[in-house]
């Protein structure tokens, strides 16, 4: 960054407003997630005020938004597609304020960025460690929380990645616990695939994932966590589908308050943008937990493929 | 003599109203003493204090010389007194063991041996005469006998003193008959009774002492040898009492019928049957049905109201066949009807009396403005008339109904069902419960709608009701017409045999 | 003398001080919670008014999101008035908005008529899915408390199930396509404010329930059979009927609650889209008294609380203290009776003391 | 599909709803509705991780606090609706309600994080039993929770329907003014019920955190109390019954988690999930139909001094 630009915007102060989806803090996922992030760049940069809004229901997904944007915020973080009607509203209201819409599909609005966060090439890396690391032959698992698309984009990505290195016949086994808060079904889930076979299991069901990371504990199968990796959770987790949405919302509100403009329009942030990843444990080695290189070496080479575009990933979504 | 039970001065307030006021009095040990009054009169209150269910507000009790102050019922019966509350406090899903016993069951606290309990209860029965299935649930067994398994609960409390609070109001006159064979035998086995009753035949048959209340206060005290039952009514009511109605009627009788029944037959879904009813009730005429309860009048009466389906036979109300008739159909025929139990099926208690006085007739023109909206003023008049020809006591046409006695509930319904004149009135049990001051004034009703030739059909279990009201009176029993006799030959005695089944051949044709 | 006139005052209106006691304990005991949370009761109060009453917009807010409170109230102290306790309004709101959903989406009306049979269709969702617990009793004596719990959590994952399969919308988020334009309520008061035309489908709601109970034939038996079903019986109401219809149009009252919500708000069904209107009519109902006028109060009071919500958290007052608050608030109107009797204590002890002063 | 499997898995997710459901049984045999159950599981679970977590993972403390997580709140509603005759449907909700609000909030402050609360270690095996051949792999696995079920059920059977308490506790719902005739302390009885119905709820949320999970997670109990209700119902009151329903919804849950491994069943898990409520209101439609609860439920009965 050049130093005008940083001077200019360090004087000025920024206000960033965050709302999160109807679900709200806690949920042990992307809300928790861009909330860290947001306070992150509040801690480390001194222009920034944050306030950061939990709907609690879709009725007040609006009122919320158009709150933030009310009382002065200058950007507003929109934590889920499920603020995407609102933000197509209050984002008419309010030319002056800019809206980052993770999840959003706005593309026509000068003040709205959409993140479209590519979910399925991490999970396509994911599916293909969790295969190369189960051994030939063996099964691994994918537990998601409800049957909906965004969840289903980390299904197909997972089984894709998985056939990949497994060959057709690498078998995958699938299930939702239709819910997102229920941890002691996310257990039961787990101890049903596990018993089935599956000796690495990857869930990306919101709190379900805590108990299927019990399960990993107690019986011992390699557990893959989701979010921003899940790390501090458990140490059954070997590695980790990351949505750096903590990450993402940083840098934009790093960017913002360095007067940085922001662009409009859908982003597209895949394994190529570093919005999503895949990542080891960072206490593998405390854990005793070893990772063969040529496992390591693999995936490094796929991560390469697709972002070099040599392989393309199939989405649920378009 | 030595004294059961002595009050000081025991009094209970409800609100600034004393439904107790001040009640001294003694109740010797070893005697039936009786307890009487109108309607409100404080009879339940005192003893319910005995009992200690009640709370006094203020005044003594003592019971065998020893003053006593009740925390709850437990501490009465610890001391020896049990009673048996006007309404059974039975439950009808245990059996008469358990019922017996619940409260102070035998053996361990940690195991309850419902064998050894039950042969237990059966030696009890045995011992004092009071027969009854010790395993069989309460809800199958008839009201006799509830009653009994109500005077085994007391004594196999150990109470010394048994307090029996309306112990007659629902029983047939066999059951009182052997009721006061009971209340002998347990007065000779050395115990202590106090009956509150409305039937002053019972008082005079029963009892040894008199307490007479009225208004909360103790009126004075009588020995029963040394007394009538005018003296009582006087003391209760403060005037003479004449009850049946004025005493001479209007011979209107007409030829033509408000009810005819042909071949009823009905099976209710509890299996009660009734077979092959015929009946008719001439204009002019009041007709009423004995027998024991459980008789089939029951199932009689809902069936001609419509309450209940599925018969064969036929039926018409006023001239017309009630086939496929819904209730309001019927009762929109010139048809009045006075059901048995005034609280669940007379009156919506939380109602005003104004809303009660409309009940089943919210659909008529006439409550009805041109808007189709409820005619309030009309509603209101209606209620504020009925109030007044039905003498109901009360402040205000919108006070709940809940807050009357019980002789101002039954005008209420009287009021409503009998005001607008219909051609045939159903009356259930239209006297229980209530004093001999609310009785006369229901029975003068009574007559006076015959004598405005209407037809009228009146069920009762008591046969002195009957005998005073009816021109003809029809005997069921098991389901089936068992005797029929006219006014002329009414006859206590052969009535009550009638009751339990015994046609005598002989007597039908004396 | 002026004190006597005081006391009358007191006793007359009663009624309406409990409910008012009840408030204020939920909200004394609610800051407990937060000076626990380390917050200022009346920074936090204030707050809460303010997010809710102290702007045009948060006027709007909490006008619109009370629309549905109203309706769901309704519904269960119309059914209490039958002598149901409906804690099935939830669901029949579910099924309501689905039903004006799928007219919206599928049907092509002008845009008047669309809008009145999305909003008939509401009413016929919500009834339908009230008739199936109102058949269930009747016909086999099934508990309506149980069926409308059981039935609650069927319609969620059912409409979860649509929105999610075969009525999904593109992109991510679990809910239908928009509804057309014409099936949309007409704007009265334009965005931001965002205040439709449905606040009067709701006025017409409260009017009729106010009439049909107090002023009609209908209402009569309607309390007569929820007051004593054999009395009812016996003058000849035909009791197993009107509870049915009774229970079917709290429902349907419920439905057009779920109904304006999309026609008039969301535009779209979204799977769990309710915050728990349905259950939140449950203490309006009885806040309300269970009288329509009073259901209107009960329900704005209850959208200040949650629309309020929002402004706490700039405070730095978590949502939850909202949940905690609501919770004491229904606990307090449970317990009413023990306010009634703290408060005849004390007028009994004020009498005797003043007794005493006297002799 | 493993039918070992799912049995296991069946008992496993039967055993919250059936520690509710024994507990809702009880306080409706004794008169009072309580649909707060959902909310007494919610506060037993959290109290039990608090205990837990300040005693080091000790899981008798955990166990005891989550039974007094539920038990204070099974006593506030009878305080409400025993001692004042409150309504009984309102001020259960009006327990659910608070609870919710009052665990996040209580995480939120005591923990300083939102959603779900730090991991305590309870023993987790009871280690004694890991030798047994055969069912030792899974009786080792299972916490002691499932003897305490065992216990529990055995213990209200018996007690309900083999002792003088049982027999006033069914009197007390059928009849209080006939229990209180014959000297019952009609509200003892309901408030000592109240409490070990919230104290059983509390025990069952306390299976959820510290016997099957090692942490509290915002409304974890996911409608497990509102199965209960409906469990009780189903089981017409009887402890027996009740558990043999709760079994059934356990066995649903189960099955919706082995037919998804299953290659035989192909149903999406959004109708799946449909599957226990929609067999409930069969089985309630079509067999059960009306059974009714004790006789005084739901209605208030009030002590002299406030009449
Ligand atoms: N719980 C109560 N609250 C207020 N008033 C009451 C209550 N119970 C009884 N009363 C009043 O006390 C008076 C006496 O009632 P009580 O039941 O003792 O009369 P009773 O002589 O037994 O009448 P009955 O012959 O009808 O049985 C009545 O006027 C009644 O209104
Ligand atoms: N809470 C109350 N407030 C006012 N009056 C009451 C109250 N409870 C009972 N009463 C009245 O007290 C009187 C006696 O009550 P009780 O329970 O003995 O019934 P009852 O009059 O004997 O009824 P019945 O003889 O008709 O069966 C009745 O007149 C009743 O209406
Ligand atoms: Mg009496
Ligand atoms: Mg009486």
């Amino acid at each position: 960054n050049n130093d005008n630009g940083s001077n200019e915007s360090d004087t000025k102060s920024v206000r960033v407003g965050f709302v999160t989806s109807e679900t709200g803090l806690g949920d042990q996922a992307f809300n928790d997630a861009i909330h860290s992030g947001t306070k992150k760049a509040e801690t480390a940069l001194d222009n920034v005020k944050l306030t950061v809004i939990e709907p609690g229901d879709a009725a007040k997904l609006e009122t919320s938004v158009r709150s933030l944007a009310r009382e002065g915020n200058d950007l507003i973080i929109a934590g889920a597609a499920s603020l995407g009607d609102a933000v197509l509203v209050v984002a008419k209201e309010f030319p002056d304020t800019f809206f980052v819409i993770i999840d959003g599909d706005i593309d026509d609005y000068d003040n709205v960025q959409s993140i479209k966060a590519n979910e399925e090439e991490a999970a396509y890396l994911t599916g293909a460690f969790a295969q190369l690391y189960a051994g030939e032959g063996n099964k691994i698992g994918f537990i998601g929380g409800m049957d909906i698309a965004v969840i289903k984009k980390f299904e197909v990505g997972f089984v894709e990645g998985a056939k990949a290195v497994g060959g057709t016949e690498a078998d995958v086994l699938v299930s939702y616990t239709g819910v997102f808060n229920d941890p002691a079904l996310g257990k039961q889930t787990a101890e049903a695939q596990h018993s089935n076979g599956a000796t690495v299991i990857f869930a990306a069901a919101g709190a379900c994932n805590l108990g299927m990371f019990e399960a990993a504990e107690n019986i011992g199968f390699t557990a893959l966590g989701a979010a921003t990796g899940q790390f501090d959770k458990s140490d059954a987790i070997v590695a980790s589908h990351v949505k750096s949405v903590d990450d993402l919302a940083e840098s934009v509100i790093t960017r913002f308050a360095n007067g940085e403009k922001l662009t409009n329009g859908i982003v597209k942030y895949g394994l190529k943008e570093m919005g999503v990843d895949f990542r080891y444990n960072p206490q593998n080695p405390e854990n005793n937990i070893e990772i063969p290189q040529e496992i390591i070496d693999k995936i490094e080479a796929l991560k390469q493929q697709i972002i070099n575009g040599d392989i393309n990933v199939a989405s649920f979504i378009e | 003599m030595s004294v059961a039970i002595k009050t000081e001065n025991l009094s209970k307030k409800y609100d600034s109203f004393f439904a107790n006021k001040d009640i001294s009095m003694e109740i010797e040990t070893n005697s039936v003493h009786a307890i009487v009054g109108e309607n409100g009169a404080g009879k339940s209150t005192f003893v319910n204090m005995l009992y200690g269910i009640t709370k006094k507000n203020y005044g003594k009790i003592f019971v065998f010389g020893q003053e006593v102050d009740y925390k709850g019922s437990k501490d009465a019966i610890d001391i020896g007194v049990g009673m048996v509350s006007q309404h059974f406090r039975l439950i009808p899903e245990f059996t008469v063991t358990e019922n017996i016993i619940l409260g102070m069951e035998p053996g361990k606290k940690t195991y309850l041996n419902r064998a050894a309990a039950s042969k237990a209860i059966y030696k009890l029965t045995e011992e004092y005469g009071l027969m009854v299935n010790p395993d069989a649930k309460v809800k199958d067994i008839s009201i006799g006998e509830q009653q009994r398994v109500e005077i085994l609960k007391v004594l196999y409390r150990g109470s010394k003193v048994l307090i029996l609070d309306e112990p007659t109001a629902v029983l047939t006159p066999q059951e009182i008959r052997e009721l006061g064979v009971v209340i002998h035998k347990l007065k000779k086995m050395g115990k202590t009774i106090i009956i509150i009753t409305h039937k002053l035949q019972e008082v005079m048959d029963f009892t040894d002492n008199i307490t007479v209340f009225r208004q909360g206060k103790k009126i004075g005290d009588l020995v029963t040898k040394e007394t009538t039952p005018e003296i009582i009514t006087e003391m209760m009511v403060g005037r003479a009492v004449q009850l049946g109605g004025k005493s001479e009627r209007t011979l209107s009788k007409s030829n033509q019928s408000a009810l005819t029944i042909k071949d009823l037959n009905f099976v209710s879904k509890q299996g009660k049957r009734i077979h092959d009813i015929n009946l008719d009730v001439k204009y002019g005429e009041i007709v009423g049905i004995a027998g024991v309860d459980g008789s089939g009048q029951s199932e009689l009466i809902n069936l001609i109201s419509g309450i209940y389906k599925g018969h064969t036979g036929d039926m018409s109300i006023n001239g017309k066949s009630v086939e496929g008739m819904s209730i309001r159909e019927r009762r929109d025929n010139s048809f009045g009807y006075i059901p048995e139990d005034r609280h669940k099926e007379g009156l919506i208690l939380n109602f005003s009396i104004e809303d009660n006085l409309l009940l089943g007739m919210e659909d008529k023109k006439m409550f009805r403005n041109k808007y189709g909206l409820l005619h309030k003023r009309a509603i209101k008049k209606n209620a504020l008339d009925k109030i007044h020809d039905y003498d109901i006591r009360t402040t205000s046409e919108s006070k709940p109904c809940s807050m009357l006695s019980g002789g101002n509930q039954q005008k209420v319904v009287f009021a409503r069902e009998v005001a607008d004149h219909p051609d045939f009135v159903l009356v259930a049990q239209p006297t229980r419960g209530l004093d001999i001051g609310a009785i006369e004034f229901v029975h003068e009703k009574l007559v006076h709608i015959r004598d405005q030739n209407k037809g009228i059909l009146v069920i009762s279990f008591e046969l002195d009701e009957l005998i005073a009201l009816c021109d003809r009176i029809i005997v069921m029993c098991a389901g089936k017409i068992t005797g029929e006799l006219e006014r002329h030959a009414f006859v206590k005695e052969k009535i009550g045999r009638m009751m339990i089944g015994q046609v005598e051949e002989n007597d039908e044709k004396e | 003398m002026m004190k006597k006139n005081n006391k009358n005052l007191l006793l007359n209106h009663q009624e309406y001080f409990y409910t008012i006691y009840s408030i204020i304990g939920a909200l004394l005991v609610g800051s407990i919670f937060i000076v626990f949370a380390g917050g200022n009761p009346f920074v936090t109060y204030g707050a809460m008014l303010k997010g809710s009453l102290g702007s045009q917009y948060a006027l709007a807010d909490t006008f619109n999101n009370a629309l549905p409170l109203i309706l769901t109230g309704l519904s269960v102290a119309f059914a209490s008035k039958v002598g149901v306790f409906n804690i099935g309004a939830e669901g029949q709101l579910y099924v309501g908005a689905l039903f004006a959903t799928l007219v919206g989406l599928f049907l092509d009306l002008p845009p008047f008529l669309h809008s009145l049979v999305a909003i008939l269709a509401a009413l016929i969702g919500g009834a339908a899915w009230a008739f199936i617990a109102a058949i269930l009793k009747e016909k086999r004596d099934v508990n309506v408390v149980i069926s409308t719990i059981l039935l609650n959590y069927l319609a969620i994952p059912l409409i979860h199930y649509l929105v999610n399969g075969p009525l999904r919308t593109d992109g991510l988020i679990v809910a239908t396509d928009k509804i057309k334009e014409s099936a949309r309520l007409p704007f009265v008061i334009k965005m931001p404010f965002g205040i439709t035309t449905a606040f009067i489908y709701v006025f017409i709601a409260v009017v009729i329930t106010y009439i049909v109970l107090n002023y009609t034939a209908f209402g009569f038996k309607i309390k007569a059979v929820g007051s004593n079903r054999f009395a009812a019986n016996y003058s000849g109401i035909n009791i197993g009927f009107l509870s049915l219809l009774g229970l079917v149009l709290a429902g349907s009252l419920a439905g057009l609650g779920g109904g304006l919500e999309v026609i008039s708000r969301q535009y779209r069904l979204i799977s769990g889209f309710s915050p728990g209107y349905g259950y939140s009519g449950i203490p309006i109902a009885l806040l309300g008294r269970r009288s329509p006028i009073g259901v209107v109060f009960a329900a704005m009071f209850f959208s200040i609380l949650s629309t309020g919500a929002i402004e706490m958290q700039s405070q730095g007052i978590s949502t939850s203290v909202i949940s905690v608050i609501q919770g004491l608030v229904v606990l307090f109107i449970a317990s009413e009776f023990v306010i009634r009797y703290l408060i005849k204590k004390i007028a009994e002890n004020r009498l005797v003391k003043k007794e005493g002063v006297k002799e | 599909m493993n039918i070992g499997v799912l049995l296991y898995s069946s008992v496993l997710l039967m055993i919250p709803i059936g520690f509710a459901a024994i507990g809702a049984t009880i306080n409706e045999k004794s008169g009072i509705v309580n649909i707060g159950i959902e909310g007494m599981m919610l506060m037993g679970a959290f109290t039990s991780v608090l205990g837990a977590y300040y005693s080091n993972g000790n899981l008798l403390i955990g166990i005891i606090c989550g039974i007094l997580g539920g038990l204070i709140l099974g006593l506030i509603h009878a305080v409400i609706t025993v001692e004042f005759g409150g309504p009984q449907p309102v001020s259960s909700l009006g327990i659910t309600l608070f609870a919710t609000g009052a665990t996040s909030f209580l995480l939120e402050s005591i923990f300083g994080q939102k959603g779900s609360s730090p991991k305590v270690n309870t023993p987790k095996t009871s280690e004694f039993l890991e030798g047994i051949p055969l069912v030792g792999e899974y009786l080792a696995d299972i916490s002691i929770f499932i003897y305490i079920f065992i216990v529990v059920v055995i213990a209200a059977h018996y007690i309900i329907n083999k002792t003088p308490i049982g027999l006033r506790l069914m009197s007390v719902g059928q009849d209080p003014k006939t229990a209180e005739s014959v000297g019952i302390n009609v509200w003892r009885i309901r408030y000592i019920a109240m409490m070990v119905s919230g104290g059983l709820a509390g025990l069952g949320g306390s299976f959820l955190t510290i016997g099957d999970l090692d942490r509290f997670q915002e409304n974890m109990i996911a409608g497990r109390g509102y199965i209960a209700l409906a469990a009780m119902i189903l089981g017409k009151w009887s402890v027996k019954g009740t558990v043999m329903a709760s079994l059934l919804f356990g066995f649903f849950e189960a099955l919706k988690i082995q037919a998804q491994l299953s290659d035989s069943i192909n149903i999406p898990i959004d109708l799946l999930s449909l599957l226990p409520y929609v067999i409930t209101l069969i089985v309630l439609g079509l067999f059960i139909g009306g059974a009714t609860g004790p006789k005084s439920l739901n209605k208030p009965f009030l002590k002299q001094k406030y009449q």
